[in-house]
């Protein structure tokens, strides 16, 4: 069930430049149902910003009931976030993320582009649970902005690419994944629009999910704002309720 | 006592407040949140003749306390409308609002025809003020004449009582209220939203695909407020206002500007449950104000200060 | 070299940001806060023929980002502002817009003839949209033949460009435009505040004592915005404008949508140093777009999205 | 000179029901020259709420570039400065103050209703300090909101009178004056606008002066918001700069 709740604020802290982790804790973790799901986050009590900020859970703790999330201060909402030090507004779990009914043995890929990383980390860990091995590649402006590379390193091996070269390989994650001949059984992807059609692409023999960004307004089916093409009879998809998780083949880039 | 139960043509109302078209689908999503047998009624998503993709994407954008829309009327066309989401509505102890829209005249006359016989719907809002299609919404919103005969010809046949919507982007609404009294509707709904842009800073390009978009939110309350104030004091056609409420004294406000009753629209993706918050703590707020029934605030704010001539 | 500079009918100016009027008085208060002589023009409070006292108070309210004014035109008259308030602003290299306004043509004319001999004033603002005064202002604003027969009489009696300030509470801002371009405008200033109200939550009364006053403020950059985007492309007239802006990258957004310069209203009273800021941050900004001058950023907006259908 | 500028938020704490006291740190303290004045200050840094509100200055001291604020958290701009910790963007000190030459061994008496108490404390140090005896009339709600009674205390005799009777004497600062035949050479009032002008009438035979109060846009005199009407040719003075404090008989109460 989605719920509304006033979260409590356990840490906030920047871990890479002007990227930020958050841990909260309250009851709407025990409703969290598979990784790749996200909260609609009110970041102030004011009217401005008005709308709430879409941000994936990176990784959950139900013991704890205690999420983590992951998050690029750039906007007005997002400086505004940086300041919340007691309790935030949030909604959620909402959305269908990353299935994680797995093959033992098989390998998964997980290929994300900036913000786009943070839901992987916790694909990565259940999947790994499940007895699948994990390859993962990151992409990144530059060195002052990746994270979690060692986090990631825990559950396999980790490929870093940098936009301008000041870390790991230069280039894009599809440049790594050529240089290093990665292949897998399956694909998980998340990060910038043309990151997610460059990797359907490279991986077309075998089967993907895909996460999708898409300004919002509800965040839960309600107002039409964010929808996708997809192919099929339906033309377009809502990012917030049909997403943000989509399956290899479904959307139409363009 | 009942302190919130309204009466307007067409609708015997639990309480004045109701979500506005466009902001809560045809209330499935919201169905999630709390019963919707609370609510006063509901303005369902604008329907047309047939199926409507809407608009590219981005379709919103975030300003000062408001936002950009421009979906466009997306819906999935009247007979969906009619055989999933109407008859899907009739578990509630709900009476609906039909939004009907359209490009030409000929499509409003249809869609009205039949979805006024829809078991649950018992009233029209004609929306002739949506600024985010190409052909028709906008047109017939700004021009009296052709407003005044749209009303009449869905008058003519509509089985429920027919609200008209109004834009607020003209330079005198109360002659559009005018206009659509003598066409015949039966109320007014109030206001749609205004036009308006936001680009990008970095490439200049707008934000939103279709270029412009709708503004709504807090930012437009003080014009919404205005707009009732005006055309509550030019007409006895009940109005329903909306523009930018999002608390109970939001709704005080719109009363006392002369209306009969609230809608929400923007504010339910801020706070899914606000419209059952408002409709919680009205009775308390009228107990602060001394007054028995909501009613007893409309149009409180008539003759105090004066009706300033912002016409030509 | 120069990335600011601009050249308009009657104002070469040193950079497009001025302060907007009413906002900054005749300039004495923010003199206090940094040196006038490095704005691009100044934009003085209305003036009118006779000493005006204003409206009752209060004659302010706050909204969601956003405030309403009803000053009613206070100003000391026409004689006054020539011999106090000119005259002391000639200490500074800056080129006056004076605001014209009235309650009758005569009135316009009057003012406009012998205010455009003042030897700072460089140019003309023709206040034809004020929402707060009851005769004349927003009859005129609102009106296109009368708003054009205005124009072609003040044109025919100043001794310097003119330029009309449009009022965004018509159903057509191109249209007024377009009247005032045919009547000899030599630039249009956009926009003036939309009409809007407050209540008080207890007593339902206005705030404003005049009942409605004008919206000002960021909550309305996007209808001003929109109104330059589409103004900027059916007429050759440059446009001054203003609407919410209280950034450099507001003023980046306004002149991409269209505009030549840009004029900062409610901003100062945040902050009184703001006009200075923006035009310290402008360069940088520039250089970060990649451009060698603010006009190769003019109208970029244009043809990206569709102008939006938002007319009758 | 007026300053803008962000002063360090040394203690901000509840004394009374819904009323704070703000202790604020920066030079713009230097600047006072009297007591009365005000400052303007924006309460966060979004666009909701928009403009900046005046507060009196209460009382200051120049050798710890210190100065105190008291404010009643009513609306939505004094609830959003209730949350403030670090520092805060003040405007400030602005208009002209109460006049506190003196005559050595006369009375002067202070009367302040609410929120117009704050800025009598300063006015009554420096009257205290020159020599004069003073008298503190002070009007509040109720019991829960009275505050400063001990500090005006160290001063000189302090009535206090509740609107419900819980506190001091039932009524208003008017019925106190006239049960303790309050008697003195200068008056000096702060309160709101009904009591300004009652206060006024009751002590016809001997001068005074009065703090206004208006709704302000700008605070420095430039926008035309703060008017209020004054007998004499003028007919409107502004509030913001020829105010906030007026010499008795320059209002027109209506
Ligand atoms: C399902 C989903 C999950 C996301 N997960 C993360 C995450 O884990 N970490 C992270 O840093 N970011 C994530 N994002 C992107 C994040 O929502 C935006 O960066 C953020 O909304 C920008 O807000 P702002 O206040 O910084 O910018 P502003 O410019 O102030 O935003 C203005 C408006 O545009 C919207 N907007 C701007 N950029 C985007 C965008 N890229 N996607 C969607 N809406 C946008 C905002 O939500 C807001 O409504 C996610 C987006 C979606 C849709
Ligand atoms: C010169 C001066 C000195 C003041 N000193 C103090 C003080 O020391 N302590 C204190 O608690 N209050 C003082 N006030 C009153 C204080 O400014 C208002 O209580 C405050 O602005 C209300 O803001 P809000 O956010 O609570 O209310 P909101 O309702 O959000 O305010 C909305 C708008 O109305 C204005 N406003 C509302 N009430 C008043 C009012 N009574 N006077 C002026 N503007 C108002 C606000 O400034 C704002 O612009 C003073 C006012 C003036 C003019
Ligand atoms: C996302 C969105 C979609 C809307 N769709 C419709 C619609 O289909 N029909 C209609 O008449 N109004 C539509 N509106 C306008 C609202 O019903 C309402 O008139 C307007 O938003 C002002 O109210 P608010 O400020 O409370 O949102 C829409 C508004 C929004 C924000
Ligand atoms: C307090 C106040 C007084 C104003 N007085 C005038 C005026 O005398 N003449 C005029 O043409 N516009 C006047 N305006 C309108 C502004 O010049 C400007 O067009 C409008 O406020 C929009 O800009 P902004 O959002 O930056 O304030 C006034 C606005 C405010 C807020
Ligand atoms: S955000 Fe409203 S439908 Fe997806
Ligand atoms: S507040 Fe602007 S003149 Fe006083």
């Amino acid at each position: 069930m989605i719920k509304v709740e006033k979260m409590k604020i356990l840490q906030q802290k920047e871990i890479a430049g002007n990227i930020f982790e958050l841990k909260l804790q309250g009851p709407l973790v025990n409703e969290i149902s598979m990784p790749g799901q996200f909260v609609h986050i009110k970041v102030n009590t004011a009217n401005d910003p008005l709308l709430r900020r879409p941000i994936s859970i990176s990784s959950y703790d139900k013991k704890q009931q205690s999420m983590t999330l992951i998050y690029r201060a750039s906007g007005l909402g997002t400086r505004e976030l940086t300041n919340q030090a007691d309790e935030l507004d949030v909604m959620g779990p909402l959305g269908s993320g990353f299935p994680v009914e797995t093959v033992q043995g098989q390998t998964a890929v997980l290929i994300g582009g900036g913000i786009g990383v943070p839901p992987l980390y916790e694909c990565s860990k259940q999947l790994k649970a499940r007895g699948m091995n994990v390859v993962h590649v990151l992409g990144f402006e530059s060195k002052e902005t990746v994270f979690y590379e060692s986090e990631f390193k825990e559950l396999g091996p980790v490929y870093i690419t940098t936009a301008d070269g000041s870390y790991g390989t230069k280039g894009f994650v599809t440049d790594a994944v050529t240089a290093f001949n990665i292949n897998a059984d399956v694909f998980y992807a998340c990060g910038p629009v043309p990151m997610l059609g460059a990797v359907e692409k490279q991986f077309d023999g075998i089967p993907g999910y895909i996460s999708m960004e898409q300004r919002m307004g509800c965040g839960i089916g309600a107002c039409l704002a964010c929808v996708c093409s997809v192919n099929g009879p339906e033309l377009y998809k809502k990012v917030c309720t049909d997403g943000p998780v989509f399956r290899k083949g479904e959307l139409v880039y363009g | 006592m009942d302190k919130l139960n309204i009466s307007l043509p067409g609708l015997e109302l639990k309480n004045p407040i109701m979500p506005a078209s466009g902001c809560f689908g045809f209330g499935r999503e919201y169905s999630q949140f709390y019963d919707l047998s609370i609510l006063g009624s509901i303005m369902i998503k604008a329907t047309t003749a047939e199926q409507r993709l809407g608009n590219p994407v981005p379709r919103v954008a975030e300003t000062s306390s408001g936002m950009l829309n421009a979906i466009g009327l997306q819906n999935p066309g009247l007979e969906k409308v009619l055989s999933t989401e109407l008859s899907w509505l009739e578990q509630f102890d709900l009476p609906v609002i039909a939004n009907v829209a359209g490009s030409m005249m000929e499509d409003y006359v249809l869609v009205a025809e039949k979805i006024s016989k829809a078991k649950n719907v018992n009233a029209l809002e004609l929306n002739i003020s949506c600024p985010n299609v190409k052909e028709g919404g906008i047109a017939f919103g700004t021009d009296p004449l052709t407003a005044k005969e749209l009303t009449a010809k869905v008058k003519a046949v509509s089985e429920v009582p027919v609200y008209v919507k109004l834009s607020p982007n003209v330079s005198n609404i109360s002659e559009m209220a005018l206009a659509v009294e003598e066409g015949g509707a039966d109320g007014l709904t109030m206001i749609n939203t205004l036009v308006g842009m936001r680009l990008d800073h970095k490439t200049g390009k707008p934000v939103i695909a279709n270029g412009t978009g709708g503004l709504s939110g807090p930012a437009i309350k003080p014009v919404a407020l205005r707009m009732v104030y005006e055309v509550s004091q030019v007409t006895d056609l009940p109005i329903i206002a909306m523009g930018g409420i999002s608390s109970a004294w939001d709704v005080i406000d719109f009363i006392s500007a002369g209306a009969s009753a609230a809608a929400v629209g923007t504010a339910n993706f801020v706070n899914p449950f606000i419209c059952k918050e408002i409709i919680e703590e009205l009775p308390a707020i009228l107990d602060e104000l001394g007054v028995d029934h909501i009613h007893d605030l409309k149009g409180r704010s008539w003759n105090v200060g004066k009706v300033a001539n912002t016409r030509a």
